[in-house]
């Protein structure tokens, strides 16, 4: 345990996020450039490594645990991302199929 | 943006008065009275203030405070006198759909009242007067000394102010939006709307739903950290509950609405095409977002008045509060559910029947755990002890008249019926229906049940009655024609119609106007009456309802420091248990200096300058809106350089304080509750079972 | 309310003194209120016929029904409330309450089952309603009767309607006249802010948006006359933005158009622009209707079928619209007039 | 307040002092927290907006047009590195190593984040002079009402650093400071968050599908 708390220690969880997000940008930046736009598929690839890296940082940077003393955080952070889901995906859902419905005569 | 002066839009012509000159029309003359008022009470209050000799002490004691108790009543009084004026509006309103189809206002002004109306009545009558009840009470039921951050405290008061008071500048120069509360798109576009109203509209709903998100972060955070020691969350009074649940709506509700506002403004000051017709904007969009906030909202508001009532039934039943657990639940999954139904506000927009079908279930689900509160509620007085006092009166009336408010919302969850009766008044009295029972009476049960905690003394409770009776009895009368107006099929918003049909309901409703103006004067001659016979009516012992939570536990009005000791929570209905165990008024074993936040002037800087900012963003003066923003900017930045912000109180003046008090409550004579609304109660409460 | 109900409790033997008790909390004026507001309702007893409450059509129709059948199946949830609650505070008020006293109870299984169980089956019932009625009443779904679709294209200007008949190449402003037993089928747009229409007695409401198109479709079944309107607030012409319904027989139907092809001033690119501006139906009507035209109509007859084509897609030009290009806006009809165009 | 650093957890600081409850730091971190995720939500409704207005170009230049992805890339690059030395600040402040190491990551980060704002003000300027202004259209609307919106964050972290590095210099590492301190790193990483969400949807997305 306290192996885990020194300043090395510290200083690893910071590098291993930073290197392990550097991996993951670049590999969504190939994915893009490498795929192109013709096929609409390679944003389900990006959304994964996003996600990834977002959990990456979430983990290394902002120290969001499941340890007890950060379960407030853990639960708050959880809450959050089911409002947000809620929100982006109930605008998308209703606003596409809205402008689908509305210029079908066109 | 070049084409305006060094003031901006501003000039003689904006100013109320000038229209009535060059229009001597009945519409302009109210508009002018309305302005006067404004201009006259300004002066008449500072005269007085200057004339009494308070300024000093309303700066030291109240304009500068920090405590969370003096920040709460600051809310209370902002919302009655904002109350005023909406309930005013709303009177107007009545007389001109009463007196159609020969009304005797303008289109246009009929629009600005009842934009105002519902902007003030929400986001300046109900959202502070909530925020007020709770920054008062909550603190002192989980037995904390303060909230979590307090100059925050004080910076949300500050904006919602500066926000109330240019809502109250727009009476006097320039008009109001007129596009009602929700401010549509286009129509409040620059194209199709290029005054001066919908950015009033903007600016403040911008502002004052900043100080909501950071009231919302301050209550959260004082909730989840500050309780008492023992104070496990299912210990916490059912008003707590209620408000951790409408803060967390605060935090998550609001932001859509400041990017619905802001966006509009973009639109309207820098051309962009968020919501306009041409270049790809799209105003559905806004109606999104914009209800996104409003139901979320509604809820936001409506909940802690059900913490409310739920302490009022359980206190004046005498009773434990049934089905505790249950109103838990059903609170928490309101709170998640009312994020899921945004869009029954718009079903007739024209989206395919299964969303309409998903939203309209998730609606209608929400009639669940309510209809659980309501019979938990029923539950609660049953087999107790009920004493009809004025809160009771308020909550009795909201139980059987929010049912018919909820009956209503169910009609209007289904998307086949709402095709029919949206945008029309069915939906005005569902949310009057909704929005008075629930939430206002439940605010002014709060009112009737703290006050003598926070100023030592209760108020008359005949009076109070009186009040409380004409408030159901108006309510009824103004709102229930409007169900059948609106199956009739009269548009809201209506400022005339043609069909006689619907004149005797107006009528009506015009009475119930009347009923209600008498309930707001009996308010007034309540608190006026209850002034000058306080000393009759003083309760410094502190217990005057024979109250089951914390805050009752201490001295009446309230010390800065709250508890002389913190407490230790040991049972739900904790100040009950201490009561029966003869746990109740000892002495702290070891007296503590207490630390409390210092004054802070930065809330009423912010307030001035958020204020100047906002009327100068809304005329186009540019210079001046650079010159405040900036000014806000450093004086946040110098605030941050006080690096002594507390003030300790010594153990001896705690010592002191609390030696009184107790030597009080021994001198005191404990009285039943027969005695309750009697001189004889001096907030010493008789044990009866 | 019936306060004769027979109660579990023995309570009819209470009765004169519970409603003294009850009343004791209402002043006298107040209990002859109810009085004298049955007075005042029905001193006007000619209802409108504008209401879904009356239906020409069968959606109104179904929308009416739902009404009813949601209200009556909530009343399972409300009506324990409206009894029970006085009955409560009766016996348990403090001064003379006959009923036990249990401070400490706060639970109880049973009654916790029924709480959330009632509420809940209700809400299950009437989803399932909701759902299909839903579906059935999709506005944008055509009705299948017997002969072909009316087809009626719609478009909000401030503050009037106007109906394009692209078929038999007439468009109405203040009349829409639909043959019986012949489905009707609208595309709706508005050219000016976002508005919502509304024929109450034969089809529920729907929004209208410049540059979008929204649909409703419904059927009329009864012969008659009723009235439609905008719901959604717009400006000083709001309440003017009314127009009539009328519901005729094929022959009268067919006569009708004739008269309107016959009287109708064409509708082209000038009269339209003079008709959008910010402007009643009656201005409208003083402007530009003739003596043949009846008082509350002006009737049109259409050179360029695609004209609804052309007011939708005016906001998908990927120009920029300036204030004078867009109906509805202050600037629309006024410059044009200052130009000095018309004599 | 104590500044002894929790054992195991590098950015928050629990300790507890009765009495004096608001400065209790658990509490205001956790305060700080509750604000990002408001913020979050406000980031979250203005991702949504431009997602539904993605195909809103009303015949503008659209993202085929405008996006240079060697300035994103470069970009990415910056603020993730500064993500990185803003939390090797936070580390050497907790092991509480030299007030000048400290400092020397902060301005570190500081500069990294002038520099990210730099070159995204660049990249406005060069879609400027493609016509690629926000007056141009709702898509374009939607990309400067978000884009933008997190260099105004960045923008507010930067201030907030220059403030805390002139008090630093004026009175030293009180504990209050380091408090400041942890809220600012924490702000700085959410941003780089909120940019992961910008990279993804909003060039990569409008790219794919504009």
């Amino acid at each position: 345990m306290a192996n885990k708390s020194g300043y090395a220690a510290h200083l690893r969880t910071y590098l291993t996020g930073y290197v392990l997000s550097v991996v993951l940008t670049i590999a969504a930046f190939w994915a893009v450039l490498a795929v192109g736009r013709e096929n609409k598929s390679v944003l389900i690839l990006v959304g994964l490594l996003g996600v990834a890296q977002l959990a990456v940082q979430l983990k290394c940077f902002l120290n969001v645990t499941t340890q007890k003393e950060g379960r407030d955080n853990l639960a708050l952070v959880l809450f959050s991302t089911l409002i947000l889901l809620i929100i982006v995906v109930g605008t998308a859902w209703i606003m596409g199929n809205l402008a689908v419905r509305m210029h079908t005569t066109m | 943006m070049n084409e305006y002066g060094w003031l901006g839009k501003l000039n003689w012509d904006s100013l109320v008065f000038s229209k009535l000159i060059t229009d001597p029309s009945v519409s302009e003359f109210v508009a002018s009275t309305a302005g006067s008022i404004v201009i006259i009470a300004t002066v008449a209050i500072l005269g007085l203030l200057t004339w009494f000799r308070v300024w000093g002490t309303l700066w030291s004691e109240w304009l500068t405070s920090t405590d969370h108790k003096r920040i709460g009543i600051m809310y209370i009084v902002f919302a009655l006198v904002m109350m005023t004026r909406g309930l005013l509006e709303g009177m107007v309103m009545r007389a001109q759909q009463a007196a159609a189809p020969d009304g005797f206002l303008y289109a246009d002004h009929f629009a600005q009242l009842f934009s105002t109306h519902g902007t003030i009545m929400i986001f300046f009558v109900a959202v502070p007067f909530v925020v007020g009840l709770v920054n008062y009470a909550m603190p002192l039921q989980i037995g904390a000394r303060d909230v979590a951050f307090p100059v925050l405290n004080q910076i949300s008061l500050a904006v919602t102010v500066a926000s109330g008071i240019l809502l109250m500048v727009s009476l006097v120069v320039g008009e109001f939006s007129t596009g009602g509360w929700s401010a549509y798109p286009p129509y409040t576009g620059g194209d199709f709307n290029p005054g001066v109203g919908p950015d009033y509209w903007i600016w403040a709903i911008v502002f004052s739903g900043a100080g909501t998100t950071l009231t919302g972060i301050n209550f959260t955070v004082t909730i989840i950290k500050c309780r008492a020691a023992g104070m496990k969350f299912f210990r916490m009074p059912m008003f707590c509950w209620t408000v951790l649940c409408s803060s967390i709506l605060m935090i998550f509700a609001m932001p859509p609405l400041s990017v619905a506002a802001l966006m509009l403004g973009f639109d309207r000051y820098l051309d962009f095409h968020f919501f306009t017709n041409d270049l790809g904007g799209n105003m559905m969009n806004y109606a999104n977002l914009f209800w996104l906030f409003g139901h979320p909202e509604v809820y936001l508001l409506v909940l802690p008045a059900y913490g409310i009532f739920s302490e009022v039934f359980s206190t004046f039943s005498a009773k434990r509060l049934y089905g505790y657990k249950s109103l838990v639940i059903a609170t928490m999954s309101i709170g998640v559910l009312s994020f899921t139904v945004w869009l029954h506000h718009f079903f007739t927009m024209g989206q395919s029947p299964t969303i309409n079908i998903v939203f309209g279930i998730a609606t209608m689900l929400i009639a669940v755990p309510t209809g659980v509160k309501v019979y938990d509620w029923m539950a609660t007085m049953y087999r107790g002890r009920i004493r009809f006092t004025t809160p009771m009166i308020y909550s009795i009336g909201f139980l059987i008249l929010f049912v018919i408010g909820g009956l209503s919302g169910v009609i209007l969850a289904n998307p086949t019926v709402d095709f029919q009766v949206h945008n029309t008044l069915f939906l005005v009295a569902h949310f009057h229906n909704v929005l008075i029972p629930g939430v206002l009476f439940g605010l002014l049960a709060g009112y009737n049940y703290w006050f003598p905690k926070a100023f030592g003394f209760r108020l008359n409770d005949k009076l109070g009655r009186w009040s409380a009776f004409l408030w159901v009895l108006g309510f009824m009368l103004t709102f229930f024609p409007l169900y059948g107006a609106g199956l009739l099929g009269m548009p809201r918003r209506s400022f005339s119609y043609m069909d006689l049909t619907f004149k005797p309901y107006m009528l009506v409703a015009f009475v119930g106007a009347m009923v209600v103006l008498c309930a707001l004067i009996s308010l007034v001659v309540q608190l006026v009456v209850s002034l000058r016979d306080r000393d009759k009516n003083r309760v410094p012992v502190g217990d005057p309802w024979d109250g089951r939570s914390l805050e009752w536990s201490i001295p009446a009005p309230a010390p800065s420091y709250n508890f002389a000791e913190l407490p230790r929570v040991t049972d739900r209905d904790e100040f009950t248990e201490a009561k029966e165990q003869g746990r109740a008024y000892l002495a702290p074993k070891v007296y503590r200096d207490i630390e409390v936040p210092k004054n802070n002037p930065l809330g009423f800087i912010l307030c001035v300058l958020s204020g100047i900012l906002m009327f100068a963003l809304v005329w186009y003066i540019w210079w001046l809106a650079l010159i405040s923003a900036v000014a806000i900017i450093v004086a946040v930045i110098a605030s941050t350089f006080r690096w002594d912000s507390e003030r300790v109180i010594p153990a001896s003046q705690v010592q002191e304080d609390t030696e009184k008090w107790l030597e009080q409550v021994k001198k005191s004579r404990a009285v039943g509750r027969d005695l309750e609304n009697t001189p004889a109660n001096v907030g010493y409460a008789k044990l009866e079972h | 309310m019936d306060w004769k109900v027979d109660t579990p409790m023995g309570f009819s033997q209470n009765f004169i003194q519970f409603f003294r008790w009850f009343s004791h909390f209402f002043p006298r004026p107040v209990l002859a209120l109810p009085v004298i507001i049955l007075f005042l309702l029905n001193a006007n007893p000619t209802f409108a016929s504008e209401s879904f409450l009356m239906p020409l059509g069968p959606v109104a129709h179904e929308q009416k029904t739902h009404f009813f059948w949601a209200t009556a199946l909530t009343m399972v949830a409300v009506l324990p409330v409206f009894i029970l609650v006085p009955i409560i505070l009766f016996k348990y008020r403090r001064k003379k309450g006959t009923g036990i006293y249990t401070p400490k109870w706060e639970v109880y299984g049973p009654l916790e089952v029924v709480m959330w169980g009632v509420p809940f089956l209700v809400i299950l019932v009437l989803s399932v309603m909701l759902w299909r009625a839903t579906i059935s009443l999709d506005p944008y779904e055509e009705i299948q009767g017997v002969v072909p679709p009316v087809k009626v294209e719609v478009v909000g200007l401030d503050w009037k309607w106007l109906f394009i008949y692209p078929q038999l190449e007439i468009a109405t402003v203040g009349e829409l006249v639909v043959p019986v037993h012949t489905p009707v089928s609208m595309t709706l747009t508005s050219d000016t802010v976002m508005q919502s229409f509304l024929i109450a007695a034969l089809a529920g409401q729907i929004y209208v948006m410049p540059g979008m198109t929204t649909k409703l479709n419904f059927i009329a079944t009864k012969l008659g006359k009723t009235q439609g309107e905008n719901t959604q607030f717009t400006g000083k012409g709001f309440t003017d933005q009314k127009f009539d319904v009328l519901i005729k027989n094929d022959e009268d139907f067919q006569a009708w158009v004739a008269q309107v092809r016959a009287s109708g001033i064409p509708l082209n690119e000038d009269t339209y622009n003079r008709l959008a501006t910010r402007t009643t139906r009656e201005e409208a009507h003083k402007e530009l209707a003739t003596a043949q035209m009846p008082a509350q109509a002006i009737y049109f007859t259409l050179p360029d079928a695609s004209l609804f084509q052309d007011i939708v897609m005016r906001y998908h030009s990927g120009k920029p619209l300036s204030i004078e290009e867009q109906p509805g806006t202050e600037k629309f009809g006024r410059d044009k007039e200052v130009e000095g165009a018309q004599p | 307040m104590n500044g002894t650093p929790s054992t195991s957890n590098p950015s928050v600081n629990p300790g507890q002092v009765p009495g004096a409850i608001h400065k209790d730091p658990d509490m205001v971190i956790f305060g700080f927290w509750v604000f990002m995720m408001s913020d979050l939500i406000f980031f979250g409704v203005v991702f949504a907006i431009y997602i539904t207005m993605i195909g809103a170009t009303a015949g503008g230049p659209g993202p085929r047009e405008l996006f240079d992805f060697g300035s994103l890339f470069a970009q990415t690059m910056l603020l993730l590195t500064s993500s990185l030395t803003v939390g090797i600040a936070t580390v050497t402040m907790k092991h509480q190593r030299s007030q000048a190491s400290f400092l020397f990551w902060v301005v570190v980060t500081l500069i990294l984040g002038l520099g990210f704002l730099t070159l995204e003000l660049y990249d406005f300027s060069q879609m400027a002079a493609q016509g690629g202004v926000p007056q141009r259209s709702g898509y374009l609307s939607a990309f400067f009402g978000l884009v933008p919106l997190h260099g105004l964050h960045v923008s507010f972290g930067c201030l907030w650093m220059l403030v805390l590095i002139v008090q630093i210099c004026k009175v030293g590492m009180l504990d209050i400071i380091k408090l400041r301190f942890l809220r600012l790193a924490l702000f700085w990483h959410f941003l780089d968050l909120i940019w992961i969400g910008i990279f993804s949807v909003v060039y990569f997305g409008g790219w794919v599908y504009g």
